[in-house]
């Protein structure tokens, strides 16, 4: 989300200065109507990642009954989140909190309050901002979706993305965005490593946890329905990424460029890092493997986008190909929890993966842009880790009893004979197929 | 009257539907099936997760014959649907009492 | 020889496969079938246009037996695939006066 | 008991349930087929391309009905998927052993 | 289409001066290429509106002999107006026609005589603006196949679909943003309220009552064979969307980003309208019901985009999310018309209440943009008003017309065996799904 | 891929200095954020192209246990052809070859060694550069997937596309763009016609008449399972395209705007003549015939898309929709070659014929934008021809042997029950609709 260049990278607090006062910025800077249209475009493309991108992907993975609500949950959370990011959560995370600065923001610009098309956030408006940010509020909470399939209540569905955005994705918002705590300490997350995959992977797997698993999990569950509607979905995440990471730069520019190329970098050698290890181990590389492979490199790469080189891309994407691969059959098989489609796995691992290699990677040595001045990668390291760590355990914590609180009020869980006919026809009255 | 239903691989169809030809039996009823049998089913694997496919695809021709015709209807099947591999399937047959054609109210052996 | 057709919930498929494995019954032929009776169908709203689906999912599955398994697998069938709930579906029976198995040629019982 | 089984046209169907409906069978199971007959299939051509369609959709009707029945369900079947054009489909009937109701056990008539 | 500036909004005349008189303009700004790039990418998001996006929404709603040719009418008609467009459409809507201008434009520009890759429109290349317009031009007729699918001849839709762009689509642009008659009024219509919508949602009412229902209308037809592909096009109408509402502010600035952003929470908010209501009155929320009030919100504020704040983007989607779900029943149960996919209550409801609304929604009480200048409500809902009734009657009266015609020449409707094969097989000689 | 000026076109040579001299570049120009902008987006397009747009395309056309293998052929040649790209694609294309520079780049760029993101190609990063022209280095071996579906064994495909890139793509991008002999020539080539369409279909045509036939050809092949599907790939294709061609003007322009107009013009009307084709000879056209005629309007205006004028595009699309058309029948049906899905005849043949009619078109007389200063529309047709025929036989050739070693290492065809069964279950272990 900061501007890095060359040699001498911007501190995070410096790129939120333009965030934060955008007055200030817009004195110095004024509109740039390039930057401006890259970033409308990026606010496209990351919308685009959600609906219908990562609703798709979803969509082909389920059975055939379940497809449908899979679409519906995504849809649906993403227009309760941005009315909730009008309402409050692009103020919170955003504006200044005063005294609680460190750990959320104000209420000032609720309801855009005094945002004016002039307004501006660096070279772009803040309006323009607003909704870039929104974007990412959108797609976070919808990964989770890939948790609780085929069996899950949509009221339970509403109300947890609801708190949830409101009670773990705008305050690491803050914190790592907007001013607080971990970017006083010098966090670095690109482009949501931390604000969007570790948040929602770890949420995600409680949430598996909590829910149960579906029924004949894990030997007779019903394989992906529709693969080539997965594929299709991958597609357009990975076309959307370009938006999410480069977009990240808030400027078209030689940032934006190499945010883009190791993103894409990334995303093609931990897809063909998957695929291998594939056709090593069963015989035959999977297109669903190839594709995950994918995910787990554009994850993987979030955090580190606008910090290293193609190089950095290339290692990235080789080791988050391996090693999500491997833990999608360690959760399956050892901790034994149904994040049916795998959110922890790919999202969660591959977010904490990328945020913690961004420490070496963005060595010059690997033709990265170089680490904040006067930082060791020990120094880094550390400071990752505590992102990470204080993350996930925000994460856990507030996941654990948002779902606790959504159980007591609607029940998580809808009744097996719906779950046998499948959440098609039982919560929505609708079918998935008819030929 | 007796009708011939038999389950074979979804390739024979074709070869099927020829051999009935020859025989100037012009007309039939297939439907998709899926078929358990000595034939294996096998796994596909997703990110680590098997799955067991059981049920392979066939496919299921009815034809009704008149009697003269029945064994020269299930030869003809056999030889078609035959590679010589698991799974070829099955010709079963069974009596039929009566067989009407919509079209025209004709029945018996003219319906066919 | 009997063929056995059972028409089922689809959800009960694999209880009706396992159950017939018991009794060393290895081959079945399944299909997807719509079906109408005591059980409702329900009725879609679409943008306020009401579609009443009168035919729900069933699968029908077909098993040619000897005669002496014939009650048990009737049997077997009918407690595998009980829900108690109606829309179980029923189990009938035929007479079936040839079977063939394409691979070898074999008929009879010993086709099955 | 007796099973008839009806090979009809697609759109034909709900017209059949409901003549059904009328001489009080309430149950039937219907299957999507592709019937080949006298009916010609159509060629369908993409970029210079042919590619010949011999079957052509149908709908597969059975219904289980007691002995005195059986007529006037075959009669009411004709007449309500007669269009008086080629491929209007047939009627089978055949002799049932034995009908159970899966969920409540009742067997024989009771059963359909 | 114009820009309108906070607190004293440019009056519609002058914006077009700069497209009637691009060499004007072109001295006065000269090209600015963030604003050309964000309006070739907004040329390429509305096509995408179109194709694939409109395409997949109404494929996803028919029965399933009838999915290709519904694909088939729009790529036809994106093809047909595109030639029309470049032979005469552009011309006789954007350039100058003397005596008859407060009518129709003239024919210096067919075939883009004299338009060179130096000829400005504001900031942008003419060209691009022609291309930009040329969108707008095919989407309109395409909206028009929900009202007749299953069942009308292809060739029909051709004719109707070429005239009907001349006579209806043509004129009426030139009205509002062509310098004509409702311009000089001052009529508002940011991004086709009017123009777009009205002109379709009246013409799709006419269409349908002419061709008579499907048969088995309104009690036995088929429900939509595939919502997964109607949710899809659904996600891509929203995305493409913005480059309509904001690539109408022909600029990459703040007005573009507000655009953007309304355009957002009106489809946030009426789609959560629609769902909540079914979910109310049928005690569950369809994802088909979600995604219409989506398409309801975007319908709406079309026309004020340019004009509103975020408070009148959430009224918007409030209100068109609640009426648009009615009138769908409304013309189904009451007027019996069998406008297939609701291209009237949808779209042609939306953009009347859209259109009316803005008197109000664009004041400053409402966080609104601001009246032209000394415009008080009354006075601006008199002209939004006239511009409403007089687009809708000729709307009527041409298609009403040119059904006619092409119903003496082609006549409208296929043999009823043909309807009930379906059309793929019968008129394209395809079928949709062969697995 | 260079800015052509109305009246003195810029030579080759120019546009080129640009490319491989960037700090030259930069010296004159600076980054312009507004091309940039362009730039990305453009290269995003490129890329939704390929996957899912080509993807989809092609899937819908194969029979229906062979869909997931399509998608896996297009997925991993993105994939690999992204690695080596960057590994000395890139380079031997487009950085400079020393005393072997007429045929072949150097090394120098290697991993984009030195190259920062500072680094400009014109008016934007070359960074940038280098992700635009990744992108057809994507697309091009990924047409050629059409030539072999349903029977190919995955590790030729690999293995071919590797090679096919370097000793196919990457020469002859450095004859036509990179600086090489055929630019000294004054070939002409804006955005791929020779490039990519030339060298895919030539390259396709000896890769299926090698590999044989699928069963059943020509009879008793199966129709295409899904038309909807590959509708819905056209039309990504057709909205990337815009990347393709306007993405090749290098900036956002009015050059961009022309290449955009005339690439829409030329698809609308090859479409049109393709099915109006098909209404005539067969009674009815058809969605795949009219989606057919688009692809090949576009690959047809490609090569001329900067040169020619709305009357050139016009022009070129009626020619294109006839011809094709008319080759897609002969090559099956005379030549008895199993091209399965076309792509000599598409591809190829559209390639050669708008790089020989932009000799013509970019008259003047034909709106067009003009030749080089001091060439005559003879001497430019003999380059042209020089241009085209040199490259399909070094494609032919090369083909040749490539697919003869692959052969010899991998086999080139499944076994023929592994055909029958489908490569989705035999290749990948999927299945492509569960329902
Ligand atoms: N007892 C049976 N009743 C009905 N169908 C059967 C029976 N046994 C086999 N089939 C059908 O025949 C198909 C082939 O049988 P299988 O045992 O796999 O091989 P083969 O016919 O070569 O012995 C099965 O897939 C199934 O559809
Ligand atoms: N007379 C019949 N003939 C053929 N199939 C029948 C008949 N009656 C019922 N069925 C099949 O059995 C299924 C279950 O029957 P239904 O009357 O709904 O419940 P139940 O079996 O519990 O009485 C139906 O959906 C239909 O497929
Ligand atoms: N001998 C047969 N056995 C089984 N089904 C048949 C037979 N003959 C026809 N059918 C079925 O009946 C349908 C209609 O038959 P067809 O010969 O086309 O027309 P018609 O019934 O009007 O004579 C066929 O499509 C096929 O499904």
């Amino acid at each position: 989300m900061l501007t890095g260049k060359k040699n001498h990278v911007v501190p995070v607090l410096a790129g939120l200065g333009a965030i934060l006062w955008p007055g200030l910025a817009a004195a110095a800077d004024g509109l740039n109507s390039g930057d401006t249209a890259w970033i409308l475009v990026s606010t496209a493309l990351v919308l685009f990642m959600t609906l219908p991108g990562l609703a798709l992907f979803y969509a082909g993975l389920v059975r055939s009954g379940a497809v449908l609500s899979v679409l519906m949950h995504c849809f649906a959370i993403c227009c309760v989140v941005s009315v909730l990011w009008l309402a409050v959560g692009y103020s919170l995370a955003f504006s200044d909190g005063g005294y609680a600065n460190a750990f959320i923001g104000g209420l000032d610009k609720a309801f855009l309050a005094g945002v004016t098309t002039d307004s501006l956030s660096g070279t772009v408006p803040e309006l323009l901002f607003f909704m870039f940010q929104m974007t990412f509020a959108i797609i976070t909470p919808a990964l989770i979706v890939g948790a609780y399939p085929e069996r899950v209540k949509f009221s339970a569905v509403l109300f947890f993305s609801a708190v949830w955005l409101l009670v773990v994705y705008v305050p690491v918002t803050h914190w790592v965005w907007g001013g607080g705590w971990l970017a006083e300490m010098g966090v670095r997350d690109f482009a949501g490593g931390i604000v969007v995959h570790v948040t929602a992977g770890i949420s995600a797997l409680v949430f598996a946890s909590m829910l149960g698993s579906r029924r004949g999990f894990p030997d007779h569950v019903r394989p992906p329905h529709n693969p080539g509607i997965t594929v299709t979905g991958a597609a357009m995440l990975w076309i959307g990424w370009f938006g999410f990471n480069a977009g990240s730069a808030l400027a078209a520019d030689g940032n934006a460029a190499m945010a883009m190329l190791v993103t894409h970098i990334s995303a093609a050698t931990a897809s063909l890092a998957w695929a291998t290890v594939e056709w090593i181990k069963f015989g035959r590389p999977s297109v669903i493997g190839i594709v995950t492979g994918m995910v787990a490199g554009l994850a993987t790469i979030t955090p580190a986008a606008g910090f290293v080189g193609p190089v950095g891309g290339l290692i990235i994407g080789l080791v988050s190909g391996i090693v999500c691969q491997w833990m999608t059959a360690w959760i399956k098989h050892r901790i034994k929890i149904d994040d049916s489609l795998d959110v922890f796995a790919v999202h969660g691992v591959g977010g904490i993966l990328g945020t913690l290699m961004v420490s070496f990677l963005a060595l010059e040595s690997f033709q990265g842009l170089g680490l904040a001045e006067g930082m060791g990668v020990g120094d880094h390291l550390w400071v990752q880790t505590v992102g990470v760590v204080s993350v996930a355990a925000w994460s856990a914590v507030a996941s654990f009893v948002i779902i606790k609180i959504a159980s007591a009020i609607f029940g998580l869980r809808v009744a097996e004979e719906d779950e046998i006919e499948g959440l098609d026809i039982t919560a929505h009255g609708e079918r998935s197929y008819d030929f | 009257m007796k009708m011939v239903m038999a389950v074979i691989k979804p390739h024979k169809m074709d070869a099927v539907r020829e051999a009935l030809s020859e025989l100037a039996v012009n007309g039939m009823t297939a439907t998709e099936v899926k078929g358990y049998g000595r034939q294996r089913g096998h796994t596909e694997i997703y990110r680590g997760a098997e799955y067991t496919v059981n049920f392979l695809p066939k496919v299921k021709v009815e034809v009704a014959v008149s009697d003269d015709l029945v064994d020269r209807v299930v030869e003809a099947i056999q030889e078609a649907a035959r590679t010589g591999k698991i799974g070829d399937g099955k010709v079963f047959v069974y009596d039929m009492g009566k067989a009407v054609r919509i079209r025209t109210g004709e029945t018996g052996d003219d319906a066919l």
